[in-house]
């Protein structure tokens, strides 16, 4: 019954949001709430599906081939779902406030809401096919939002992220056919639908498939020769950076790539061979390279673009071990990074909307005049540095339990290259913390008169994200039960 | 043997190389008139080979004179109704071809295709 | 789980009370301020002398995810370091009620200070490598404002130098726990250690790992790779501050190694390895090292600094030498060191708090103008050359006595005569203070001379200290008996 | 035999005497005639297939009173019903979505002329379809490449004439190879009925006479239709008769003309000369190698082209690559992808010509890439229709664009031998150089122009209510796509069957 509430679910936030620009709202307080009930109202379906989950197929069209666009609520897709319902209602309350001066909020408030459908689809698809449906429609749902500020950079960032993300699905739909050809099913089944019987020979050339498709993916993923959209997308509005550079669409790409991993190809048959360390390395790459540019970065939403980049990667590292450990890893990674990068990325919008200041350098001596943002963003930040007690320890330990247990030298590089980016972290972010609450002898007053923390719409989604990246840190033993019975295969 | 099938199909050879011309005419020449010269001669190089084909050693064209006799006494008159529908075709298109030419050097007050679409880029319509 | 009151308060309430006089907007008042800060600093300190009397307590405080845990368990060990921890702790806080006038915003100064005691009390009494790590981390994050306290640029930077080489530091050991979680028997920490039987296959590995986890608590003890911070960090720092510093924070990175190595993997594991020799060397190299930077350093403090750094590389010998006698050096001369040192800096603070001169070539006739303070300067460096009876002697008898029958080659004569030299340079870059400041020569004008004798609450401390570390060396034998029960139970 | 039988014979004979009538008749009357023709061509056909269907096979319908191997003949099948009925619905939409333009740019004494070209294209189109006799196929080549350049010309200014000129060189050169090819199968079979030189070709090769006169034949034939559809290096011609021309002509041309060259080429692949022997002699790996570089070439200069209408021509000349691509793998599976992407094409890019016509409308007629800015808030039907189109041709699901691409993958991936990689890689960076030059439009038309530019440049804007029948036309012609793209499976189902009893 609840994968009829599962499409409910995401028909509801892309029509509603379809008809934010037309109806008539006597006030803008009216579209708010508005949207905020539909929010909501798609998370409570979400979350109630989830709650009495079934693994039964909804099958909704059928195309070509017998393919259809088909829904179910798996392990890995109740995480994901799970996540970006609970994250999007703050995330929307905190648009609210910010996009007060930006403009044209019907349509981004409509884009902003479909999007969440979008995503909602990508989550919930139950083959290869939907998922690769939804992801394409995530793309183009996503333009308007970088759009949003018309602006000249604007303008070539959507066009570099059409171009790579349209590309890199273009290759992701080749290993979708060989998988039409060469699987059992096209439905995600964890430990790969291949069937070794119509395989033969073909081993070679199916694992360069999984490659193409990996990358295809990883354009998404922002691994690293296909990073430079995500720092370039940043000119979008800090909500959209924020939920979705830093969640929704990105995490879109790690997610496909874990469904490409361990659902259609399998991590077995994957394990030992020589792509296996190609895209390990590539994962281990773009770990440090994220961070190094990161460092460099002056500009506070392009560090933290990077610093995602970087993260991302921890995510594609622990899925590359193609181990179910990994994996757990992985999704570890997946849930406390999106709540640490929101975090952040909020208060970065928090600064720039109360401050107008955009870069590192002029942020001298503001933590004493927004105690709260930046208290907060301490607490992501500390969080991504992995200090113990916070959400980021969690995950990092898990990755290297997995990476230590997967007795695979080159992970143990990895376990090295997570190290090196927390303490490229601590670069970057700490200097930021430092650099607002130690201004320095020479600081006068005067540059932070009248600066205050913005209002509660602002200030309550950052408390409540600092708040769980601290629970997760501190009591994280349901939330790996829970994972590793997906990597299990119990749900 | 080369030569030796050579001489008796001289006849499909010299069509073969009547349509080279033509075709190298249309293809290459400048002068829209040249060119339509080498269209009508490669027509004319596929009605030959046709009527070589459709013709036979000693026998009189299938027009009845004197009294429908048997077949032995005809050519084959399919290849012949083939040229004939062939021409009209070739008739038809070179009478556009030619009436466009005309139109056009009445514009340019030239026959030299690319010179008229430089003037072309030139008015930049 | 037994509960153990006393331990909870003793950590978490210095803890407690340091965040709520850091946010506590009241306390305007310096007194009130004074007053608060210490009642609490010495009802925690009460506290820990519960612990420490009680001896035997332990407490599964809370599971954070999987086998991360959250342990206390008061062993004999922890109880020397919380008892010298204390012991100096009290005497500098004394020191900076006094001194901490002439800086400004001892508000923050204060409510760090005593929330530093309450991490350091928990290193002491942590029970397992996980809970130590968080501790380690969170003593790194919290002495940072107390280095970077007047907001001096080289401060600032001298500040991040030290937070990053310290995070540097703690990512090797987090990369070693990675390890040990899998390999060792239990991250507990047990007399002795649990050995490697899980390790299998994998020595060459665990013994990487080993050295690495080794130069990772090294960093914090400034030996000799990782050494640069210290120099920098320790002297911008008030000079209570950096008394504690030196003295104590600085040990913590030797109980982390000893805590590895004795408690966790075991000394027969790396005895005789590659990694014992590397180790020797290095402190070897950092002793000698330290001690001819501090003879060519000018300015007082960081001479003070550089000393720090060859005497605990002194300790780490010991440590190294992986024999029992040697190891009571070791431990005999954390104690000492810890007196000796804070002793120092306490005076030489007095010093710059009275007559604001900080290097070395002014310090003519100093010991005319504020003879007590000399005289415990003078005691302390006694001690710490190491003349009979003073503290310092003992030490490095057990020291070099242990190295000699240690019998490893080259080492064994290799390290008695380092110890030798350096003990010389010791005195070359100490007493000429003594002897210039009583001595001041002919051309010394003695009309000018008043008395600045600093106030009791800044000369009780010193003389306190210096007889400490007079007297500990007269009487050794209690501390000594101790101490080689413990070391009974390692080896 | 059913009275259903008659129909394709009487569609080609109505259409072309329609086209006689309306010479004498005034613009208007032609107009309804015309279009009424093609609605009855096109409900009839429907009925043809649906029959076909219902009973399966094919038949033969002869022509005056001599049996096969001399008399004429109509053959009929689901593919070739169906190929009918699908140009009879694009011929009358894009003749709908371009009428209004038409209006302005052919003078009115010109406009029943254009219904005749128009009669005639379509009749000699379903003539191309459903005959079974070379020579006849030949003559209405012919018909076809007359009407065509008439359709180009129709807007008579030195563009459209060179055009044309251009498009009539290249054109008859193909029709010349043509020929020469039929007359050398007819020399060496003696037959012109397709069964007949079937027959005697597989005769043929059994005796293992001939082989090279044979392939050589072979080669001209396909040569020569390559050259009329524009396959890549014969390309140059095509841009400026598409770009030029009268939108409705585009239209047809892009998405009809060729077309309908490329499935009488498929019809010599399978009814003349018998795919086996097709794929035995190497020419399909020459079609393969052409296909793939007009993929990735006809991309990269649509990307560099300035000229919207200009750009859409060449992506036809990347897309026809798609066909002959699919062509060259030489596999049943290849052959049924292209020709649904036939069909996928010929929607798509008639309703990128149509909507495409409505954005330049409203920037002041300029056709340039950078006064289309916010065109799409101008006239938003065409806007979207662009956008779909654009979706369409970059393989968004659940538009044709998509299935196409996703057939074609499948066919490499089943496709044995080392074609495989090749095909699924230039795909995949096609699918990255559509994007480019079709997305960058879509987001031009996107971003809105500042208001004074716009009166300054003479803009207006375009309400739906303004333009109805031209909404009509683009709604109709999303939908069709969205069937295509999304009810995809019947159809495949049609042109596997006819694939089938095309043998």
């Amino acid at each position: 019954m609840s994968q009829y509430w599962i499409v409910a679910a995401i028909l509801l936030p892309i029509l509603g949001g379809a008809l934010t620009p037309v109806l008539p709202f006597r006030s803008r307080r009216g579209m708010l709430i508005y949207l905020e009930v539909l929010t909501i109202a798609t998370s409570a379906i979400v979350l109630t599906a989830l709650s009495r989950g079934t693994t039964e197929t909804l099958h909704l069209v059928y195309f070509v081939r017998g393919l259809s666009i088909s829904f179910r609520i798996d392990g890995l897709a109740m995480l994901f779902g799970g996540l970006v319902s609970i994250l999007w209602p703050f995330a929307m309350l905190y648009s609210f406030e910010y996009m007060e001066h930006e403009g044209h909020e019907k349509i981004f408030f409509m884009f902003y809401s479909m999007t969440y459908g979008v995503t909602l689809g990508v989550a919930f698809a139950s083959d290869m096919l939907s998922m690769y449906l939804f992801y394409e429609l995530l793309t183009l749902v996503t333009v308007p939002l970088i759009l949003h500020t018309l602006v000249r950079e604007a303008i070539l960032a959507v066009r570099q992220y059409l171009y790579m993300s349209l590309g890199g699905a273009a290759f992701a739909l080749i290993a979708i056919v060989f998988l039409m050809v060469y699987g059992d099913t096209m439905e995600f089944t964890l430990g790969g639908v291949l069937n070794p019987a119509v395989i033969g020979g073909e081993t070679n050339r199916l694992l360069f498939v999984y490659l193409l498709a990996f990358f295809g993916f990883g354009v998404k993923a922002a691994i690293f020769p296909m990073s430079a959209w995500l720092p370039q997308a940043g000119v979008a509005p800090t909500p959209v950076t924020a939920l979705l550079h830093a969640v929704a669409v990105v995490k879109a790409g790690v997610f496909a790539i874990l469904r490409l991993t361990y659902y259609s190809f399998g991590a077995e048959f994957l394990k030992g061979t020589w792509v296996q360390p190609i895209v390990m390395g590539f994962a281990m790459f773009t770990i440090v390279y994220g961070c190094s540019r990161a460092v460099k970065e002056q500009h506070i939403k392009r560090r933290l673009a990077y610093s995602t980049v970087s993260n991302l990667s921890y995510i594609i590292l622990g899925a590359s071990m193609m181990t179910p450990a990994g994996m757990v890893g992985a999704m570890a990674h997946m849930v406390c990074h999106a709540f640490m990068k929101i975090g952040s990325f909020l208060c970065a919008g928090a600064i720039m909307h109360q401050t107008d200041k955009k870069y590192i350098y002029e942020l001298n001596g503001f933590g004493r005049k927004m105690p709260v943002v930046f208290g907060c963003f301490t607490v992501s930040a500390l969080g991504l540095m992995g200090v113990p007690g916070l959400a980021g320890f969690i995950s990092k330990w898990n990755l290297a339990k997995a990476a230590v247990e997967s007795e695979n030298v080159m992970a143990y590089f990895g376990i090295g290259c997570l190290l090196i980016s927390a303490l490229l972290t601590a670069i970057y972010m700490m200097s930021i913390v430092i650099r607002a609450f130690f201004p320095g002898r020479d600081f006068d007053g005067r540059s932070t008169e009248g600066v205050r923390d913005p209002g509660w719409k602002m200030c309550f989604p950052l408390l409540c994200f600092a708040a769980a990246v601290i629970a997760i840190g501190l009591c994280s033993d349901p939330l790996i039960c829970f994972l590793q019975d997906i990597a299990a295969g119990i749900y | 043997m080369f030569g030796s099938n050579l001489l008796p199909n001289l006849g499909e050879v010299v069509a073969m190389i009547l349509f080279g011309i033509g075709f190298a005419n249309l293809l290459l020449q400048k002068n829209l008139i040249k060119k339509i010269i080498g269209l009508n001669i490669m027509d004319t190089a596929v009605y030959l080979f046709l009527a070589i084909k459709g013709y036979i050693e000693g026998r009189s064209a299938p027009i009845v004179v004197d009294g429908v006799q048997e077949v032995e006494a005809y050519i084959n008159p399919i290849p012949s109704g083939l040229v004939l529908t062939g021409i009209v075709v070739s008739v038809s298109v070179t009478a556009l071809m030619l009436s466009l030419t005309v139109r056009l050097y009445k514009r340019y007050h030239t026959l030299d295709l690319d010179e008229i679409s430089s003037r072309l880029k030139k008015e930049g319509i | 789980m037994n509960f153990n009151i006393w331990l909870i308060l003793a950590v978490f309430l210095p803890i407690a009370c340091g965040v709520l006089i850091l946010f506590f907007p009241g306390l305007k008042k310096r007194n009130l301020l004074l007053g608060v800060s210490f009642l609490s600093l010495a009802v925690s300190m009460l506290c820990a002398l519960a612990v420490i009397a009680e001896g035997k307590a332990e407490l599964h405080l809370l599971q954070f995810g999987g086998s991360l845990e959250v342990y206390f368990h008061v062993d004999p060990l922890g109880r020397v370091f919380a008892a010298v921890i204390t012991v100096v702790w009290l005497m500098a806080d004394i020191f900076s009620c006094e001194y901490m006038k002439h800086e400004k915003e001892e508000k923050r100064y204060f409510g760090f200070y005593v929330l530093v005691y309450g991490v350091l009390m928990a290193l002491c009494f942590s029970g397992n490598l996980v809970t130590y790590y968080m501790f380690y981390e969170m003593m790194t994050l919290t002495t940072l404002p107390l280095i970077m306290h007047n907001k001096s640029r080289e401060a600032i930077m001298a500040g991040l130098k030290y937070l990053f080489y310290s995070l540097c530091g703690a990512y090797l050991v987090l990369f070693g726990i990675y390890f040990l979680n899998r390999y060792a028997g239990t991250l507990d920490f047990t007399a002795g250690g649990s050995g490697l039987e899980a390790a299998g296959g994998h020595s060459a590995l665990m013994l990487v790992v080993v050295f690495l986890m080794i130069l990772g608590f090294g960093v914090k003890a400034g030996m000799f790779p990782m050494h640069a911070w210290l120099p920098t960090a320790h002297p911008v720092a008030p000079a209570p501050a950096s008394a504690v510093l030196s003295g104590l924070v600085v040990k913590m990175g030797v109980l982390g190694i000893v805590r590895v190595i004795f408690y966790v993997v075991g000394p027969e594991v790396i005895r005789g390895t590659w990694v014992q020799t590397a180790w020797l060397t290095l402190t070897l190299i950092t002793v000698f090292m330290g001690s001819m930077l501090a003879y060519r350093e000018k300015v007082m403090k960081k001479r003070l600094a550089y000393s720090t750094v060859s005497q605990i590389s002194y300790i780490l010998f010991g440590l190294a030498l992986l024999n029992p006698e040697a190891m009571t050096g070791s431990l005999l001369h954390v104690v000492f060191h810890a007196c000796v040192k804070s002793c120092l800096f306490l005076s030489a603070g007095a010093v710059i708090y009275k007559t604001g001169k900080t290097r070395v070539d002014e310090l003519t006739g100093i010991g005319k103008e504020m003879p007590v303070t000399i005289w415990c300067y003078t005691f302390a460096s006694l001690a710490l050359v190491g003349i009979p009876p003073a503290s310092g002697f003992i030490s490095k008898w057990y020291l070099a006595g242990g190295s000699l029958e240690s019998g490893i080659p080259v080492f064994s004569w290799l390290g008695p005569v380092v110890l030798l030299v350096s003990a010389l340079l010791t005195a070359g870059y100490l007493l000429p203070i003594t002897i210039r400041g009583f001595l001041p020569g002919a051309d010394y004008d003695y009309e000018g001379l008043q008395k600045k004798e600093p106030s009791g609450v800044m000369v009780i401390p010193l003389l306190i200290l210096a007889g400490l570390s007079v007297l500990l060396g007269t009487f050794p034998n209690p501390l000594i008996h101790y101490l080689n029960e413990i070391i009974g139970t390692l080896f | 035999m059913a009275f259903v039988q008659n129909v394709p014979f009487f569609s080609i004979m109505l259409s072309m005497f329609s086209g006689i009538v309306s010479s004498i008749l005034p613009g208007k009357a032609a107009k309804r005639l015309n279009t009424a023709v093609i609605l009855v061509i096109g409900a009839a056909s429907a009925w043809l297939l649906s029959w076909l269907m219902r009973t399966g096979g094919s038949f033969t319908f002869m022509m005056g009173h001599f049996p096969a191997p001399w008399g004429n003949e109509i053959r009929a099948g689901a593919l070739e019903a169906g190929m009918a009925l699908f140009f009879c619905v694009i011929m009358l939409l894009s003749m709908l979505g371009g009428r209004k333009k038409l209006f302005d740019e052919v003078e009115v004494t010109k406009h029943n002329i254009y219904y005749i070209l128009t009669d005639l294209l379509l009749s000699s189109l379903l003539a191309l379809v459903y005959t079974n006799d070379l020579f006849t196929a030949y003559v209405f080549v012919e018909i076809n490449t007359i009407a065509a350049c008439g359709l180009i010309m129709i807007r008579q200014n030195g563009r459209t004439i060179e055009a044309a000129v251009r498009y009539m060189i290249m054109s008859l050169l193909g029709s010349g190879l043509l020929l020469m090819g039929i007359c050398m199968l007819y020399d060496l079979t003696g037959h012109l009925l397709m069964s007949n030189i079937k027959e005697s070709v597989a005769a043929i090769m059994a005796a293992g006479t001939y082989q090279i006169p044979l392939t050589i034949t072979i080669g001209l034939v396909t040569v020569g239709l390559a050259i009329k559809s524009a396959l890549f290096p014969f390309h140059a011609w095509l841009p400026d008769a598409y770009g030029y021309s009268t939108v409705s002509s585009a239209a047809m041309l892009s998405s009809l003309v060729s077309k309908g060259y490329i499935f009488l080429l498929i019809k010599i692949f399978y009814r003349v000369v018998g795919f086996d022997i097709i794929v035995g002699s190497k020419i399909p790996n020459v079609l393969f190698l052409f296909g793939l570089s007009g993929m990735i070439f006809g991309s990269i200069s649509a990307i560099w082209e300035k000229d919207i209408r200009r750009m859409i021509a060449f992506s036809s000349v990347a897309q026809i690559g798609y066909i002959y691509m699919g062509f060259g793998l030489g596999t049943t599976e290849g052959m049924v992808a292209s020709i649904f992407h036939i069909l996928a094409h010929a929607a798509t890019k008639s309703l990128l010509f149509v909507s495409a016509i409505g954005l330049t409308d409203v920037s002041a007629g300029s056709r340039n890439f950078f006064d289309l800015t916010g065109s799409a808030y101008r006239n938003k039907v065409a806007g979207v229709g662009f956008s779909v189109g654009a979706m369409s041709m970059v393989g968004i699901p659940l538009f044709s664009g998509f299935v196409s691409k996703l057939l074609f993958a499948e066919a490499a991936v089943m496709h044995p031998t080392h074609k495989m990689m090749p095909t699924l890689i230039v795909l995949a960076v096609s699918t990255i150089l559509n994007a480019i030059y079709f997305l960058k439009t879509v987001v031009r038309i996107y971003v809105p122009e500042k208001r004074e530019v716009e009166a300054e440049k003479g803009y207006f804007t375009m309400k739906a209510g303004q333009q109805r029948l031209y909404t009509i036309t683009i709604i109709l012609f999303i939908l069709i796509n969205l069937v295509l793209g999304m009810m995809s499976e019947p159809i495949i189902g049609t042109i596997e069957t006819g694939l089938i009893h095309f043998i």
